[in-house]
C-alpha cells in the first residue's frame, strides 16, 4: 500500500544447529576407514564399485553391503575452480571442487583439490588425498586432494 | 482420463530484494491478477496447490504463511509441495484427471534475497558425504559444464551466445530482473565464479511469485476461448549419487522424449528451466530444439525465482502459444544439482 | 568433558546459515506503531474483520487488509495455558501463563503472557490490559508489552466473540 | 474414478533414536517391508511419493533429491509433499491420486522423520527478529484450544488421563510402538508432571524416529492380493489467522469428514465405521475430534471416551496401534494412521486387530488445527 513511504524493518538472524548424524552400518565403515586413512567403497552384485561406500545402487536399487577398499589415489572426472572462496567454503585459498574416481571404483566422489593452480588441472589428472591430523570419522578427514607429482 | 488445459497465468515482477513484501504480499497480487484476467474467484477453484521452500526464508512452514493470501473460508481443498511449483501443477493435474476437481489454482513463491542461496542449496546434497563440504550451487553446476565442454557437447561460444541472447530477449519481458545487454567483450571480461562459469553464466538472486489456473476439458472454455492443452507431461529423477551419474547426458530427459513421443513434433517455442548458461545448449541438443526459439522470456538467466522458475517456464510457454497463435510449445522444469530431476511439458493450442 | 570421553553414537554436523529478515509492509507499519505504544490493526474491506497483528491479508476473503484500525490495549483472555516446562530458547522461567489475548474490537487473538499474583485466578473471559515496559525501552516488538494484567471489569462470555461477517 | 487400494503397509519400529540407521536406511526399512507385504518388485513401481514435515528438522533441503536412490525412485517420477503435521495423511491421498487419475498403476509412498538427528522444538522456534519470546512449543499452542473445549462442555478432568492410558495400553499390543509402558493406567498418567495445563507429561506425544510406507495399486493390478480399498479420501485447509475460525471444532475437519463419508456412502459414521486411527497428539484431542468428525454431537465426545466406546473392546475402537500418543515420527505420523486403518480392514493388525473390522478411517491434521487429510478404507470394493 505505502511501501515507498515506510522504512522497512530489517535485522539479521542466524540458523545455527549441530545436527547429530547417524551413519548406519555402511557409512560407518566408510568413516571408520577414513580415520585410518583408508577409503572404502561398496560392491554391487554386478561387481560395480561405488566409492564413497553407497548404501544403495541407484539402478538395480539393491542395498549394498559388500565393503571393498579403493584408492587412495584417483582420477579427476570433472572439476570447478573456485578462485575466490566464499564465506561458507572450508578452504580459504583457491581450490577446486572435483569429482574424483578413486582407483578401483566405478563411480566418483565429490571432494576438493588444492595446493595447485587452476592451469594444472584437467580431466584425467591423477590425485592423492591429504589426510587430516585429527580425524573425526567424517568426510573432512580428507582435507582435500592434491595432484600426483 | 480428462484432458487438462492451462487457462491463465500471472507473474509478479521479479525483484532483486522484495523486502517490502512478505509472502502474502507477493502472492496475493498474482493470484488476483490471474483471477481477474479470467473473471473468476477462489469460489471457482476446485483444488489449490503451491510450491515453496522453507529454507529460502529460514522459517519452517513458510507455505502456511503464504496460504493467508488465499481465500480459505469456506475451507478449501489444498496441498503443498516442497518443490518447484511446476510439481504443484503436476499434482493439481492428477486431481483434475481423477475427477476430484475441475479447476485448480497453482502458485509458487520464493525469496532468495534474505539468505545466502549458495550455502543454503548445499543442504540439498547428501548430508553425510557431501553437504559437510559445503559445495555451492554454482560449483556443482560448473562440474557438469566442465564435462560438457571437455566432451565438446557444448562450447564456450554457445554459453556466451546464450547469455547475450537471454539479455536481448529480456527486453521483451516486462517482468525480467536483468535487462542490460551483454556484449562479447563484457562477457569475456567477467570473472569466473566457479570455472568454467562466469557471473553472467549464473542466474540472479531473485524474489517473486507466480500463479496459474488450469481446468478440465469440461470447464476450460467457460474461462477462455484460448485454452492451451497439457498434451503431455512427464517427470523423473536421477540418482542422488552425483558421482555415479553420467553428466554428459540426461536419462530423465530421454525418458520424457520417449514417454511423450516428442521426436516428431515441430515445436514453435520452448522455455527451459535452465539456471546456468551451459544448460541451454545442452538441453536444446538433447530435446532437438536447436532450431526452435528458446527462452524468449530470457529464462532464468534474467530472473530466477526459486520454487517458481519451473512453473514460469510453463507459464511463459502458455503465454507464447496464446499470443503468437502458434501450436506446439515445450516447457521444462528442473530440480536438484546438475539437472537431477526434470519435467517436460508439451503444451498445444488446438486449432 | 566427560561427555566427550563417552563414545558418541552419532557424528556432529554443524549447519550455520545467516539471513536478513525483512518485516514486510504490514508488519513494519504495525511495529512502527507498537514502538510508539499504540496497537493498530487492519480491517478487511470486504468482511470488516479486524486483524491484529496484521499480516496484510484477510484469509477469509483472500484480499488485502487496507483499513487501519486503532485499538485499545484492553481485551480479554480467549483461552490460555499455564506453561510448566522450560522451552529451548525461551528465557521466561516457568510456570507462566501463555494466553490467547483478544483485544476489544479485534476479530482474532494473539498469544501473549498474562501475569497475576494468583495464577489460579486466571480464567477464560477475564478482562486484561497491557502492562507496558517503560517508554525508553520500547522497540519494534510486542515485547514492549511485558504482559497483560487483569483489570477490574466483568468477565466476557467468549462464545459471543466469534466473528460474524457483516 | 479408477478404484485403488492399499496392498502393502510397511513400518519401522518407532523409537526415540534410531541411531542404527541413516535417514536413507530408515526410509528403506519401511519400504522393504511394504513391498514385501505387497509382494511386488521394483519394476512394478511406477512412481514414488515422499512426505515429511519441515526440511529444517533434519537439515536436508528437498530430501527426495538425496533419498532418490534409497527410495528406489531413480528413473521414476517422485513428488515431495509437505503440509505440516497432516503431511503423512496428505501424502497418502496424493499417492492414491496418482493411481486414481489413471496416470499410474502402482505407486510407492513413504513418509518419515528422524528427529534424533535434530530437534523439532529448535527447528520450529528459532529466534526471529521482532518476535516476542512467547513460543511455548506445540503443547503450549494447543493447550488453550483444549481448555476452551473443557470450558464449553465441562467434561471431568480424568478424560484426558483416560485417553492417554488407553492409547498406551493399546501400544503394548503393538510391538512397533515407541512408548511401551507396562502397567500404564489413568492414575499413572495423572501423577506425571504438568507441562501445559491441562496437559500432563503422559498426555503428550513423544518425539520419535520412524518411517511408514505403503504400496497403492489400481483395481486391475490387485490380483489375488489382500487389499484395503480406498472408498473415500479428501483434504481441507483453512488459513491460520482467519477471523471466525473455530480452532476447537474447525470447519475444515467437519467438511473433510463429510466429504469422505459421502464418497464412501456412509450415512452414520458412528455405526458404520468399525474403527478409526485419529491423529491425537494430546489426549484431549480424542473427544474433540470425535465431535468434529461427526461420530457424535458436540459436547458428547468425552462421553464416548468415558464410556469406553473408543477402547479396544468398545464399539468404536480408536487408535488401536497406540496412536500418535505412543509413536510420533512427525512426518510419518499421519501416514501411520492411514496405514493402520488399512491393516485393520486387511485383517493384518495382529495383536491390536479389531475383530471383523470391515470399514475403518484414517485421519491426520496439522498446522494450527487447519490442515486435514482423511480416508475411509474397506475390505470390500463397494
Amino acid at each position: 500500500m505505502n511501501d515507498s513511504k515506510i522504512n522497512l524493518l530489517e535485522a539479521p538472524f542466524e540458523l545455527s544447529y549441530k545436527y547429530k548424524r547417524s551413519s548406519g552400518p555402511v557409512m560407518s565403515k566408510f568413516f571408520e576407514g577414513l580415520s585410518q586413512m583408508k577409503i572404502f567403497g561398496t560392491k554391487s552384485k554386478a561387481q560395480k564399485v561405488f566409492a564413497p561406500a553407497a548404501e544403495y545402487d541407484p539402478d538395480t536399487r539393491e542395498a549394498l553391503t559388500e565393503i571393498v577398499e579403493v584408492g587412495p589415489g584417483g582420477t579427476i572426472e570433472s572439476w570447478s575452480w573456485v578462485n575466490s572462496p566464499r564465506s561458507h567454503h572450508l578452504l580459504k585459498t583457491p581450490f577446486a571442487f572435483a569429482l574424483i574416481k578413486l582407483d578401483g571404483a566405478d563411480t566418483a566422489m565429490l571432494h576438493m583439490v588444492s595446493d595447485c593452480n587452476e592451469s594444472d588441472l584437467s580431466i584425467g589428472k591423477k590425485v592423492l588425498p591429504v589426510w587430516t591430523e585429527n580425524p573425526t570419522e567424517a568426510i573432512t578427514d580428507i582435507n582435500y586432494f592434491i595432484l600426483e607429482s | 482420463m480428462k484432458k487438462v488445459a492451462v487457462v491463465g497465468y500471472a507473474q509478479h515482477k521479479i525483484l532483486p530484494n522484495a523486502g517490502a513484501l512478505n509472502e502474502v504480499e507477493l502472492i496475493m497480487p498474482v493470484v488476483h491478477k490471474v483471477f481477474n484476467d479470467l473473471g473468476i474467484s477462489q469460489d471457482d477453484i476446485g483444488f489449490t496447490c503451491s510450491g515453496s521452500c522453507d529454507y529460502l526464508q529460514g522459517a519452517a512452514f513458510a507455505f502456511v504463511e503464504g496460504l493467508s493470501a488465499i481465500q480459505t473460508s469456506p475451507p478449501i481443498k489444498e496441498s503443498h509441495v516442497e518443490m518447484d511449483a511446476a510439481w504443484a501443477l503436476y499434482e493439481s493435474m492428477l486431481k483434475i484427471k481423477m475427477g476430484d476437481a475441475d479447476t485448480a489454482l497453482i502458485y509458487g513463491f520464493g525469496k532468495s534475497s534474505p539468505g545466502n542461496l549458495d550455502s543454503i542449496i548445499s543442504l540439498q546434497m547428501d548430508p553425510y558425504y557431501i553437504s559437510p563440504l559445503w559445495p555451492d550451487r554454482v560449483s556443482l553446476a560448473a562440474l557438469q559444464a566442465q564435462i560438457l565442454l571437455h566432451q565438446k557437447i557444448i562450447t564456450h561460444d554457445e554459453m556466451m551466445a546464450t547469455v547475450i541472447e537471454a539479455r536481448n530477449n529480456a527486453a521483451n519481458n516486462p517482468n525480467a530482473l536483468l535487462t542490460d545487454q551483454v556484449s562479447e567483450d563484457l562477457y569475456q571480461a567477467d570473472s569466473l565464479i566457479s570455472s568454467p562459469l562466469r557471473g553472467f553464466d549464473c542466474p540472479p538472486i531473485s524474489d517473486g511469485a507466480s500463479a496459474m489456473v488450469i481446468a478440465s476439458e469440461d470447464k476450460a472454455f467457460e474461462f477462455t476461448d484460448n485454452p492451451i492443452w497439457i498434451e503431455g507431461i512427464d517427470h523423473s529423477i536421477e540418482s542422488s549419487n552425483l558421482g555415479s551419474r553420467d553428466l554428459t547426458t540426461s536419462p530423465t530427459i530421454q525418458n520424457a522424449i520417449t514417454n511423450l513421443n516428442l521426436k516428431n513434433i515441430n515445436f514453435d517455442v520452448a522455455e527451459l528451466h535452465t539456471q546456468f548458461s551451459h544448460e541451454v545448449p545442452f538441453l536444446r541438443k538433447l530435446l532437438n530444439l536447436t532450431n526452435v526459439p528458446t527462452n524468449l522470456s530470457g529464462g532464468p538467466l534474467v530472473g530466477n525465482v526459486m520454487m517458481c522458475a519451473g512453473l514460469d517456464a510453463i507459464g511463459k510457454t502458455f503465454q507464447s502459444l496464446v499470443s503468437d497463435q502458434s501450436d506446439h510449445g515445450i516447457a521444462h522444469a528442473s530440480s536438484g544439482p546438475c539437472l537431477q530431476h526434470n519435467m517436460v511439458v508439451h503444451l498445444e493450442r488446438h486449432k | 568433558m566427560s561427555d566427550d570421553q563417552a563414545p558418541k553414537d552419532y557424528k556432529e554436523s554443524f549447519i550455520h546459515l545467516e539471513y536478513q529478515y525483512t518485516a514486510g509492509s504490514a508488519t513494519t507499519t504495525f511495529l512502527n506503531q507498537v514502538k510508539e505504544g499504540r496497537l493498530v490493526g487492519q480491517a478487511c474491506p470486504k468482511c470488516k474483520a479486524v486483524y491484529v497483528p496484521p499480516r496484510g491479508s484477510c484469509p477469509r476473503c483472500g484480499i488485502a487488509t487496507s483499513i487501519e484500525v486503532p485499538l485499545t490495549d484492553k481485551g480479554c483472555v480467549e483461552s490460555f495455558t499455564v506453561v510448566h516446562i522450560p522451552i529451548p530458547g525461551n528465557p521466561i522461567v516457568p510456570p507462566y501463563v501463555c494466553a490467547m489475548i483478544r483485544l476489544d474490537e479485534a476479530d482474532i487473538s494473539f498469544l501473549h503472557l498474562v501475569q497475576d499474583n494468583e495464577i489460579d485466578q486466571i480464567r477464560i473471559g477475564m478482562r486484561v490490559q497491557a502492562a507496558w515496559k517503560p517508554k525508553d525501552e520500547w522497540t519494534h516488538s510486542l515485547e514492549n508489552i511485558k504482559w497483560f494484567a487483569p483489570i477490574d471489569e466483568p468477565d466476557v462470555d467468549v462464545s459471543t466473540l466469534r466473528f460474524k461477517p457483516s | 474414478m479408477i478404484q485403488a487400494g492399499v496392498i502393502g503397509v510397511g513400518q519401522t519400529n518407532y523409537d526415540s533414536k534410531r541411531r542404527d540407521v541413516s535417514m536413507a536406511g530408515l526410509v528403506r526399512e519401511a519400504i522393504d517391508k511394504a513391498m514385501l507385504a505387497a509382494d511386488i518388485e521394483w519394476d512394478a513401481v511406477d512412481a514414488v511419493v515422499l512426505g515429511k514435515a519441515p526440511d529444517m528438522f533434519e537439515g536436508v533441503i528437498m530430501p527426495e533429491l538425496y533419498l532418490a536412490d534409497a527410495i528406489g525412485a531413480v528413473g521414476k517420477p517422485v513428488l515431495r509433499v509437505h503440509t505440516a503435521g497432516s503431511v503423512g495423511g496428505s501424502t497418502a491421498v496424493i499417492a492414491a491420486s496418482h493411481v486414481c487419475s489413471g496416470q499410474f498403476k502402482t505407486v510407492l509412498t513413504v513418509t518419515f522423520e528422524k528427529q534424533s538427528e535434530s530437534n523439532a522444538t529448535w527447528a520450529l522456534s528459532p529466534r526471529y527478529p521482532y518476535s516476542p519470546h512467547i513460543n511455548a512449543g506445540a503443547g503450549g499452542y494447543f493447550a488453550p484450544f483444549i481448555r476452551e473445549y473443557i470450558r464449553r462442555y465441562e467434561p471431568p478432568e480424568h478424560i484426558g488421563w483416560k485417553v492417554a492410558a488407553k492409547d498406551r495400553q493399546n501400544a503394548l499390543k503393538n510391538p512397533l510402538a515407541h512408548l511401551q509402558i507396562p502397567g500404564i493406567d489413568e492414575k499413572m498418567v495423572s501423577e506425571t508432571p504438568m507441562l501445559w495445563e491441562p496437559l500432563r507429561y503422559l498426555e503428550s506425544c513423544p518425539s520419535s524416529d520412524g518411517a511408514c510406507a505403503m504400496v497403492i495399486t489400481s483395481e486391475d493390478r490387485v490380483g489375488s492380493r489382500n487389499v484395503a480399498w480406498i472408498r473415500g479420501m479428501a483434504v481441507r485447509s483453512e488459513g491460520t489467522l482467519s477471523a471466525g475460525r473455530d480452532e476447537v471444532n474447525p470447519q475444515g475437519g467437519i467438511d473433510c469428514a463429510k466429504d469422505i463419508y459421502q464418497q464412501a456412502g456412509i450415512q452414520n459414521p458412528r455405526t458404520e465405521i468399525d474403527c478409526a486411527e485419529i491423529y491425537v497428539p494430546f489426549s484431549w484431542y480424542e473427544p474433540m475430534w470425535l465431535e468434529n468428525l461427526g461420530f457424535c454431537d458436540l459436547g458428547e465426545g468425552w462421553k464416548l471416551t468415558d464410556e469406553g466406546v473408543t477402547a479396544m473392546d468398545g464399539s468404536l475402537p480408536v487408535n488401536m496401534s497406540g496412536g500418535v500418543l505412543s509413536s510420533n515420527p512427525i512426518g510419518a505420523s499421519g501416514m501411520i494412521r492411514f496405514g493402520e486403518a488399512a491393516l485393520q480392514v486387511m485383517g493384518l493388525a495382529e495383536d491390536h486387530q479389531v475383530e471383523d473390522a470391515k470399514i475403518s478411517m484414517g485421519h491426520a491434521y496439522g498446522g494450527a488445527a487447519q490442515f486435514f487429510a482423511m480416508w475411509i478404507v474397506s475390505s470390500t470394493k463397494d
